[in-house]
C-alpha cells in the first residue's frame, strides 16, 4: 500500500464530491435559460472546463459572456486552447490555466497575450500533456481519484506544475507509472448541434473531449445550435453524448461556437480570426483590449456580435 | 531554414518530405501532424505503401487526403474528411500507450544531444523569455512510440541540453529514458534539411547517419550548437527522385506546405 | 511507491504485448473471410472474450463456429453470459470462465449446464462485478496495467478468484482503491450490424463492452450482418466504433446472432431459445449435449442451422 | 413468497411494489432491475415523481416504460425502449461510481444481518452446493449508492450469515464496511412482503422500522433465520391506496410481474 502523501489540490475528497454531485436536480426537468442568466451561475473562483477544441465547437458564446460579465480568479481548462483563451486571459478572468497547447491556431502563430500573461508571470500556467489532460478529467468522470499512465515521465513537465504528481510501480507488472489527478471543474462550458430542453446533448463530427469533462464537472452549462425535441432524442438514443441528468442550463445560441466552425452547421470564419489577429499583431495585449472592447463589451447581445463580426444569426 | 540544400532540382521542405516519405512502409500506423510528416505520408501511400495509416491527435483514424485539400490543422473537422473513424483526442493518444502506432513524428522549437525536443519554454520556465505553444500530444507520442524529429537544422535549435524536456528523447542518455519510466519507444531519426540523425544504441546521442546530397559534415556541424558522434559509415541520402518529386507536388500544387 | 508484489495471470509484461500487437499487419486491407477459417486461427488454450450481452448481439454463430471446431483449454470472458456459455462449457472447450452473471435469460432460471461445471469442479470460474470486468477490459483497451476501482472490496468475490487483487490507499486523496488488472484477451469475437471489408465496424442501439473488448484483445474476430462499401464508412465516421486496425478477420454472417437479437434488424427468437431451455430442463447437461449435436454438430453449416430453428438467412 | 399479506386487496408483489415506490422522491435517480423495482419506479412517475430517472446496468438512461410494454430484462434492446442515452454497461456502472445514483436497487438469494447479500453461491463457493447466476451489477450497486434490497421474507433467505458476500451491506457491522473501503453508500432499507428493515446507525444490524398491515411481529421473526433489532417505534406501513393499486395495475396489466 502506498501511504497518503498529499492532497493535490483538483481532487476533492470523495464524500464531498458525492455530496455536490447529490445538491442537483438531476430530474428531468426543463433547463432552458439564457445566456446571460446561465454564465451567472458561475462564480469567481470556479474551475470551468472548456469543450471542443483549438477552434472546432468551442463553446464561444459562453466564454464571450463570462469576459462580459468579469467573472475572476477563474481556473480555466481546455485541451488545446485558441482565441478563447486570450479572451479570458486579458479579460483578467483567469488565476491558473491549464491546457496543453495554446496558439489562436498553427497558422497565427504564438499567442501574443498568452505570451504576456505567462511570461510576466501574471497567471499560473499548467502545461500538461493533451492525453494527461483528457486522462484527467476521465478519470473524474469515472469517479476514480486518478488515472494510471505512462506519459510525462522524463519531461521537465512535472517540475513545472503546482499540481505534484505522484509515481508508482505496478503491483501486477512492476511498471513505472504516474498517477495524473481527476480534475473535476466546477462547471463545463459545452456547445452542441442539438439537446433537448432537459439537456441530452447530442454531437456529430470529432468529439473532442466533451462527454469526460461533462461527467467530470460538478455543473454543466450546455449552449446548443438548435432545441429539438426529446422525442426525437428518444429515437436515436444511441447518438446522445451527455446525459440529461449532467446539465444545469440549457441554451439555444446559432452560431454560439462563431467564429471557430460547428461540424454539420458552418465552418470556421477564418477571415474574422484573421481580424483578430491582426489586432493583436498590432499591439499585442493592447490590441487585443480594443479588439475585446468592440466586439466583446460594446454589442448589446451575442447577435450584436454575430452581426459585427458579419455573422448572421438565425434567431 | 538553412538554405545549403535548395537546389534548383528541389526545396527544402521537398526534401524532407521524401525523406519522411521513405521510413513509412506499407502498413504501417504513423501518427503524425500536418506540414511535412503528412505531405510524406500522403506520397508514400501513392507511391509504395497504399495501406499506411494516419493518426492525428484530434481524434482521427485513416483520414483520405485528396490532393490539393491538404488540412490545416490537426484538430479540426477539415482534418477529419473521410477518415474511417472520429475518436476523443483521449482515446487516439490511447492508442499511442495501447502500441497501435509504429511511428511518431514530432517538431519542436530545440532538441538536444539525446534527442529531447523543447516546444514549451524558451529560458528558465520559471521566468521563460518566450512561453511557445506547448506540448500538444508531443509528449505523448515521444513518451509512447518510436518517434522521428523532424527539425529545420539550425544552431539555435541543436543545443546541448534543451532548455525544458516537453517530448523526452532519451533524457540524459545510456539507459536513462528506461530509468525515468519509459519503458517503451524513443527517438528512431532525426530528419533535417541537412542530415538524418539516429541515436547510438549505447550513449543515446544523436549521431549522425546519412547527409542529404551535397551537403558536407562541415555545414552540419556548423550549424548545431554541440557535437554529434560522427561514425565512420555514413552514407548519402539517395536525393529524391523525379517520380516522388512529380507526386509530391501533386499533392499539394499550391503550395501550402511545400515552401 | 508500491514495491513490485505479483505478476497477475492475464497481465502481460508490457513490451510483450506491444510486441504481439505490432506482429499484427494493421493496415487497411481486405480482411474477409470464412466463419471457419476466421475461427481456425484460435488456438486452444486463447483467451477469447465475447462481445455483446446476455442475448442481445452475442456472436453467436463465432461461439457456435468455435463448439464445432472443438477447441479446448480456452478461457472466456463475457460481461454476461447467456446459452453461449452452455454450450462452450458443454462443448469442453474451456477451461476458465470470467463473468459476472450466467443464466440463459432471468426467464429461464439458472443454467444446469454451468451448475454441472461449477458446482462439481469441472472449470475454473471467476465471478467480477460486471463493472470490474468492464473496467479491466477498459484497462487494457487504454495501455495502462490497471484500473483503480471502489468495488469488491468488503465481499467474499476476491476470495474466490485466482487473480490474486491488490488494494492501495490513494496518494491523492487517502481513498482506499482496489486495482483491476488490465485483461488482455488474445482473441475478442464482435458481432455487429455492418462493417467493410477492412474491418471499420458500426453498431447501433447498446454497445456493450464492445469497444474496450475490440481494442483490448490481441486479435478481433467480426461477424456482421452486412459488410459495406468503406465509402459508407467514411461517410459517417463518427459512427464508427471499432476500427479496421484492430480487426483481422471480417465474416459476413447475416442473423449472425440468432437466436439472440441484434438490434435494428432482428429481435431475440424467444421461442427458438424455449426450446433449448426444454432440453436442458428435461435432462439437464445431457439434455444440452443433445440440443448440440443436432443444432450444433449436425448442421452442414450456419445456413442450416438457422434453417433447422427456423430462422430464414438472407444469403 | 410467504402467503401472510395477500389480503383480498392486493398481491405481495403490489404490496412490494407500492412500499418500493414510496421511497423514490420526484427527481431522484435510482439504478433498478426490472420487476418489482421498476413496477415501484413506474408508479412513482406516474403519481408524484414525473422526473424520476431509472438506470439500467445494460446501459440505459431513462427510458420510457409504457403501460403494459414492461420489459423481460436489463440488458437487451427492448429496455431500452426511448431511452434518453445508451451507454456501454462499464459507463452506467461508472455513474454509481460518479455518485450520480440516489438509490440503488437489488434482490438475492441470502441476506444477513448486516444487509450482505448473497447472489453466488449457496455452501462453500469452493465446493458449492448451488452456484447461482451471479452478481451482474449487483456488487458495484451496493459498493456505491445507497441501496434497498428487496427480499421475500423467508427463512432460508434471512440468514445470520450469508454464504458468501456479493453484494456488501455493512459487512460485519459498525464502521467495517467503510474499513473495508467502501467509505460511500450502504443498506438504506430492506423491503420484504413482511414489513421494511433499515440499519441500527452503530450497530448496523438489521432492524424492524415498519410492519407492513395486518402483519404481527412474530410472523417477521418465525420466518427469519435470526433475530433482528425490535426497536419501541415500529410504524405500521400505511397500506396501498386505491390509487396506487389502480395505477399499478394499469402498469402491468397483463400480470407480467405482479403475481
Amino acid at each position: 500500500m502506498t501511504a497518503h502523501q498529499q492532497s493535490a489540490p483538483d481532487t476533492p475528497a470523495y464524500l464531498a464530491l458525492r455530496k455536490r454531485l447529490a445538491s442537483r436536480n438531476r430530474g428531468l426537468r426543463d433547463k432552458t435559460t439564457s445566456l446571460s442568466e446561465a454564465i451567472a451561475t458561475i462564480r469567481d473562483g470556479d474551475h470551468v472546463a472548456i469543450g471542443g477544441n483549438t477552434f472546432s465547437r468551442t463553446p464561444f458564446a459562453a466564454v464571450w459572456e463570462i469576459v462580459r460579465q468579469k467573472k475572476k480568479h477563474l481556473t480555466v481548462s481546455r485541451s488545446i486552447t485558441s482565441t478563447e483563451g486570450d479572451f479570458l486571459l486579458a479579460g483578467d478572468c483567469v488565476d491558473k490555466y491549464m491546457t496543453s497547447w495554446f496558439s489562436q491556431g498553427i497558422v497565427w502563430g504564438l499567442s501574443r497575450v498568452m505570451r504576456d500573461y505567462v511570461e510576466n508571470g501574471k497567471v499560473t500556467y499548467e502545461e500538461w500533456s493533451h492525453m494527461s489532460l483528457g486522462m484527467m478529467y476521465r478519470a473524474a468522470a469515472m469517479g476514480i481519484p486518478f488515472m494510471p499512465t505512462r506519459v510525462m515521465m522524463g519531461s521537465t513537465m512535472p517540475d513545472a506544475l503546482v499540481t505534484k504528481l505522484e509515481t508508482m510501480s505496478c503491483p501486477y507488472t512492476g511498471d513505472p507509472l504516474l498517477l495524473l489527478p481527476a480534475l473535476y471543474p466546477n462547471v463545463a462550458l459545452i456547445h452542441v448541434q442539438r439537446a433537448d430542453k432537459f439537456g441530452n446533448a447530442q454531437y456529430d463530427g470529432l468529439p473532442f473531449m466533451d462527454a469526460d469533462i461533462a461527467m467530470a464537472a460538478d455543473r454543466v452549462i450546455l449552449t446548443t445550435e438548435k432545441i429539438i425535441d426529446n422525442d426525437e432524442i428518444r429515437q436515436a438514443p444511441d447518438h446522445t453524448k451527455i446525459p440529461f441528468m449532467a446539465v444545469d442550463a440549457v441554451v439555444e445560441v446559432p452560431y454560439g461556437a462563431a467564429p471557430h466552425e460547428c461540424a454539420g452547421c458552418y465552418d470556421p470564419f477564418y477571415k474574422r480570426m484573421d481580424d483578430y489577429a491582426d489586432f493583436t499583431r498590432r499591439n499585442g495585449l493592447a490590441g487585443a483590449l480594443d479588439y475585446m472592447r468592440e466586439h466583446i463589451f460594446e454589442p448589446r447581445d451575442w447577435n450584436a456580435f454575430l452581426a459585427k463580426i458579419g455573422v448572421e444569426a438565425r434567431g | 531554414m538553412g538554405k545549403h540544400q535548395a537546389t534548383d532540382a528541389y526545396t527544402t521542405s521537398e526534401l524532407l518530405s521524401v525523406m519522411c516519405s521513405r521510413v513509412m512502409r506499407d502498413g504501417l500506423i504513423i501518427f503524425a501532424g500536418v506540414g511535412v510528416p503528412l505531405l510524406g505520408a500522403t506520397l508514400a501511400q501513392r507511391l509504395n505503401a497504399p495501406s499506411l495509416t494516419i493518426l492525428f491527435e484530434g481524434g482521427i483514424i485513416g483520414p483520405f487526403i485528396q490532393p490539393g485539400r491538404l488540412p490545416p490543422s490537426t484538430n479540426e473537422m477539415r482534418t477529419a474528411e473521410k477518415a474511417n473513424m472520429l475518436l476523443s483526442p483521449t482515446d487516439v493518444l490511447a492508442l499511442l500507450q495501447r502500441g497501435y502506432v509504429d511511428i511518431g513524428f514530432i517538431g519542436g522549437a530545440q532538441i538536444d544531444q539525446y534527442g529531447n525536443v523543447n516546444s514549451s519554454y524558451l529560458g528558465d520556465h520559471r521566468q521563460p523569455s518566450t512561453r511557445l505553444p506547448g506540448s500538444g500530444g508531443g509528449n505523448d507520442i515521444a513518451s509512447l512510440a518510436e518517434t522521428i524529429v523532424i527539425m529545420p537544422h539550425e544552431k539555435k535549435r541543436f543545443v546541448e541540453t534543451v532548455d525544458f524536456i516537453t517530448s523526452p528523447g532519451y533524457v540524459a542518455g545510456g539507459q536513462s529514458r528506461a530509468k525515468c519510466g519509459l519503458i517503451a519507444g524513443g527517438v528512431l531519426k532525426v530528419i533535417t534539411n541537412l542530415c538524418v540523425f539516429d541515436c547510438h544504441p549505447q550513449t543515446r546521442r544523436l549521431s549522425v547517419s546519412a547527409l542529404h546530397p551535397g551537403v558536407k559534415i562541415d555545414a552540419v556541424l556548423d550549424n548545431m550548437g554541440f557535437r554529434p558522434d560522427i561514425p565512420d559509415n555514413i552514407v548519402v541520402s539517395e536525393p529524391p527522385s523525379l517520380e516522388e518529386l512529380s507526386i509530391l507536388r501533386g499533392i499539394d500544387p499550391t503550395r501550402m506546405y511545400l515552401k
